[in-house]
């Protein structure tokens, strides 16, 4: 590389440090503001460890409805060619968009207790509002396009002519699927359920509004400095993004590993 | 080695649609045992004809045949056809060995079983120490890359491995879809004498698939040549290279002298064409406006006049002259009575172009047999 | 096709139409139950209005700093190799993964008015909390990952050897940037740009921690359905839906194109 | 049309690591005019080379001579400098006649203006309207396409207009990466005369990187064989075909029959080499072990015993017999007095196989020159 590119770099690198900061440093602040022992005294709170479990359980049944049923869906969105695909990826994309209180509202209006799917599960002893299947179908409305988008992504990745060759050597579509084109993308689904995993550790908006309590761990922060204050609420917030650090360290860990 | 036990292939009026190409009303049979070749142009549809035989597309129309039975609506799970694509068609997640027992460790698992993950690597484990896939790795001369993956293998190493995992399920039919493509020339070369020996051996019924005329030439004992969807010619590969049936085909196996030219009766079973008011003797019953063509490696290159055994004989000046590797393609304009000269391309050997010290404007005498004339 | 394949598509099919009925009625339904005739009521009050005018300008000024900070740090992660790149990709992610309120809390904690960034900035006459440049720099924080990386595709799609040909016809690196570079990478961008300022638009944890007031839409609709319950919240809800939905069409047709 | 004004290169001592390759303190002189062909397989780190030439990697050592001019540091927008790529290197948002005009573009517009995106546009459609961009797209005959856009062009036309973009800036040195490699074998044929005629009505310095022997002996008057990031072997094609300095080199530009032998001297300038105990007679000083190799095309087959001009002349039986295109490879076994028999490789023309009627199995005769006898 020669100079005069080189200098032209460093002009870029400049400017894109800046945002690096401005991501970086709140989160060490927020971070190194909490010793250890203090996290650990708040691990210790009945309160905050039930809501970092409850948050850390919805999320992950979230996640398992999204894989069994987005797995599917991923590879029908890979392969086939249908009127309407366009609209059916559009559709999956939409809560990332959609405000978080008003994708709240939103599943209020079908789950809520006088609505029509609200009042037809009660009858099996699901109630929604202020329940743990509430969190979790708030959690999966926000979070399941990284899902469905990475194992799409992964499926779409695997050349068709391995799946073609699979089959002309005895192997059914279902057989296919399971001995060839799941395991080569595999490694792009683990990426997606961990991406999705945390996306719903993190959601307050919609969590808040269909299920205030039981209190997951978003919305413990935000009653604790709405009725605290700042310094009550740090130490909650410091060991959320610390556990959010980790599952992130994960995440990048897996999905290089996808990418090779 | 147990031999293969190829059968024939009908195809009868079949129609295809997909990825863009469009293939109307195909026939075409193939004898048991036979290697046959189908040859044509890149985008001319070579590929969607073969994965509609392996039963990959659905025919819009018409009927494939294998061995006297109708396999036209059957699965491709179903056929015992062998696939062989150009490139990257190998599981990358599993050994050598353990790809050519796929289909192996498939026949093996009750069918419930094979419908899971976890234990069909480990009947393709256990299938990929059976003999067959032992003797099949060894026929190909990979043996000792039994346990490496494929990202690991050269090219050429790669499709011995396609050619092992097709030929092991001793397939009733194995299509190749232009398996030398992507190799350098090395390999390729390599590859293609394999090819031979395995038909000669196994007595495979094979359709392979080229747009190399040389690799047609090579291996096939027929050969159609497919353009826009259709047969242009089917024959042996002698026969295309010297009697092309079309200009397409006779600029697609290379030949180089082509002229318009009006064909009038000459004596006994010759005509004489006339192009451009020089007259040339050829064997036809052609009659009117034709065309003819000749072959470079059978035009004759002399410094004096050529003795009176060939038809045709010439006088030129030698326009140009290019190597290429082995051959020398020396360009002779022949002047004509009407309009401008006739450029005649001979194909000498360096040591011929050598010995005649040719180089451009000097004279020369060409000639060529009346039967080497082509006339289409 | 064959028709054993078509078979299991169709079944895949099946379980993946059960999640996008999920999406897709929530918001149908929300969407339906306020006719045009309210909705334009809910458009005439002011404090509506404002909100959403207000979320509107603060996430086009977030999207405004990133693309002048965001573009030139893209543009490195794209072609320039150096130690540490891998730790710059990641914390470029780690909002996506930090619970919203967590990261509210963490941006307080550096631009609260006791702390060193935010008295800095207010001798600047600047204030971050309950104020417009808090709602900057939360939607800012929430949602930069989505236009760095999109451009970062965006010029990693572009093949170097451009570049290495534009040199040679004797331009300079900057030069190379403006005339080649970027204008193939432009709508990677936008569509970066559009799907960064839709996420800013739905942003409410780290917003409402930061800036209750003045309140952005998320946040209105929260404050009305807290204070004063569904009914009264849902206009608004379908309201934003209805405006995401015509932001996110924008989107795909953007992002359709830098497809191709 | 302009001429270009070709200048002379000279590499010393260079020394690059890039993309996995290096390449390790190379000399050449390129001179002022000349064709010169850089030959190797693929992975030899030809792209690398010409890339650092052209200045887009910085090398670790040696230096970087144009026209007498130590260019080393010199930043590639002030090199003047041609480069074409295999492929896709064509700006695809602009037309065929703004490619063209891109550098001329650039070198009118004061350069606080050239690094905005808006008026380098307008500048750009403005320069596609000069009279150069007219010649050059006339002279790669291209001119039809003035108006298109790249992704609408076939191969051969989108590597004319990458061509006509070089040198349209009148470029003191052109190199090509493989400008042909990409190209199906017609176009490739076409461009090849094309680039053979621009050389000589230009005079431009041509560095051009191949793995095509072929294309090395069509156009290079020099050539250098690139292995393992060091030349092996620097000459016109005609030595390196006739006298490949390396086993590499030999079986690089396809030479078949390569033997050990052990040379003993002979009568006068020649030296007997004697492989498995048959002796064959050859022109060389050499002694002891040694390789020896004919060229296929310097074997003479006959039916008969041939006439004693050839100092070689062995019996053996046809093993196989090859069709490939215009020629035909027989392989013949010469039967050793000490081991296996030898097999000869000779090529005959189409007709002559016909003539000789070859067959596996039968005897012929086969001779070849002590002059044709490659001792290395």
């Amino acid at each position: 590389m020669m100079r005069s590119r080189r200098r032209f770099l460093i002009f870029f690198a400049a400017a894109g440090a800046l945002l690096v900061a401005f991501i970086a440093w709140p989160l060490l602040r927020t971070l190194l503001a909490s010793p250890p022992a203090v996290l650990w005294r708040t691990w210790q709170e009945g309160e905050v460890r039930a809501a970092i479990l409850l948050t850390f359980g919805a999320s992950a049944a979230a996640t398992g409805l999204a894989l069994l049923f987005g797995i599917p869906l991923a590879y029908v969105l890979a392969r086939a060619d249908f009127p309407g695909k366009t609209l059916v990826e559009a559709v999956v994309d939409i809560p990332v968009v959609v405000p978080h209180s008003a994708a709240g509202i939103a599943l209020l209006m079908v789950f809520g207790r006088q609505a029509f799917l609200g009042k037809a599960f009660a009858l099996a002893g699901i109630r929604f509002v202020s329940a743990v299947p509430g969190i979790v179908i708030a959690m999966l409305f926000v979070s399941l396009a990284f899902l469905v988008n990475a194992a799409r992504d992964g499926f779409r990745a695997v050349d068709v002519r391995l799946e073609a060759v699979a089959r002309t050597l005895g192997a059914s579509p279902w057989e296919t699927f399971w001995q060839v084109t799941f395991p080569l993308a595999w490694r792009s689904v683990l990426s997606g359920v961990i991406m999705m995993w945390a996306r719903g550790l993190s959601e307050f908006g919609a969590v808040v509004i269909l299920a205030y309590h039981p209190m997951v761990a978003p919305v413990l922060i935000f009653e604790r400095f709405e009725s605290y204050g700042l310094a009550y609420a740090r130490p909650v917030a410091s060991l959320v993004i610390l556990i959010s650090l980790g599952v992130f360290l994960i995440l990048r860990w897996v999905g290089r590993d996808a990418k090779r | 080695m147990q031999s293969v036990d190829g059968e024939s292939l009908r195809l009868e009026g079949l129609t295809v649609a997909a990825g863009g190409f469009r293939i109307a009303n195909l026939n075409l049979e193939v004898a048991a045992g036979e290697y046959f070749v189908l040859l044509g142009p890149t985008g001319a549809g070579k590929t969607v004809l073969l994965e509609t035989v392996a039963g990959l597309h659905r025919p819009l129309g018409g009927r494939v045949w294998l061995g006297g039975e109708d396999i036209t609506a059957a699965p491709p799970e179903a056929r015992r056809i062998g696939f062989v694509y150009q490139r990257q068609a190998l599981f990358p997640h599993m050994t050598v060995a353990e790809n050519v027992a796929f289909g192996l460790a498939l026949r093996q698992q009750p069918r419930w079983k094979r419908a899971l993950p976890g234990p069909g690597r480990r009947a393709r484990r256990r299938a990929s120490r059976r003999p067959e896939v032992a003797a099949m790795l060894a026929l190909l001369r990979i043996a000792h890359l039994a346990d490496r993956f494929p990202a690991h293998l050269s090219g050429g190493e790669r499709q011995r491995v396609a050619l092992a995992r097709a030929l092991v399920l001793r397939p009733r039919l194995l299509l190749l879809d232009e398996p030398l493509s992507a190799l350098d020339p090395q390999h390729r070369e390599a590859l293609r004498a394999e090819l031979r020996r395995l038909h000669a051996e196994l007595g495979a019924t094979v359709v392979h698939v080229t747009h190399d005329f040389e690799e047609a030439v090579a291996l096939g004992e027929r050969v159609a040549v497919l353009h826009r969807g259709r047969f242009e010619q089917v024959g042996t590969p002698e026969a295309i290279f010297r009697r092309p049936a079309s200009r397409f085909v006779a600029e697609f196996v290379g030949m180089r002298n082509i002229f318009a030219a009006e064909a009038e009766p000459g004596n006994g079973r010759t005509a004489r064409l006339r192009a451009r008011g020089l007259i040339a003797a050829a064997v036809t019953a052609r009659r009117g406006a034709v065309h003819f063509a000749v072959r470079p490696e059978d035009i004759v290159l002399a410094r004096h006049p050529l003795d009176s055994s060939l038809r045709n004989v010439f006088q030129g000046q030698v326009a140009a002259v290019e190597q290429r590797g082995a051959l020398a393609y020396v360009t002779v304009a022949v002047p004509a009575p009407e309009g401008e000269p006739l450029p005649f391309v001979a194909a000498v050997t360096a040591p011929s172009l050598e010995n005649l010290r040719l180089r451009p404007g000097e004279t020369v005498w060409l000639g060529f047999k009346a039967s080497a004339v082509h006339v289409f």
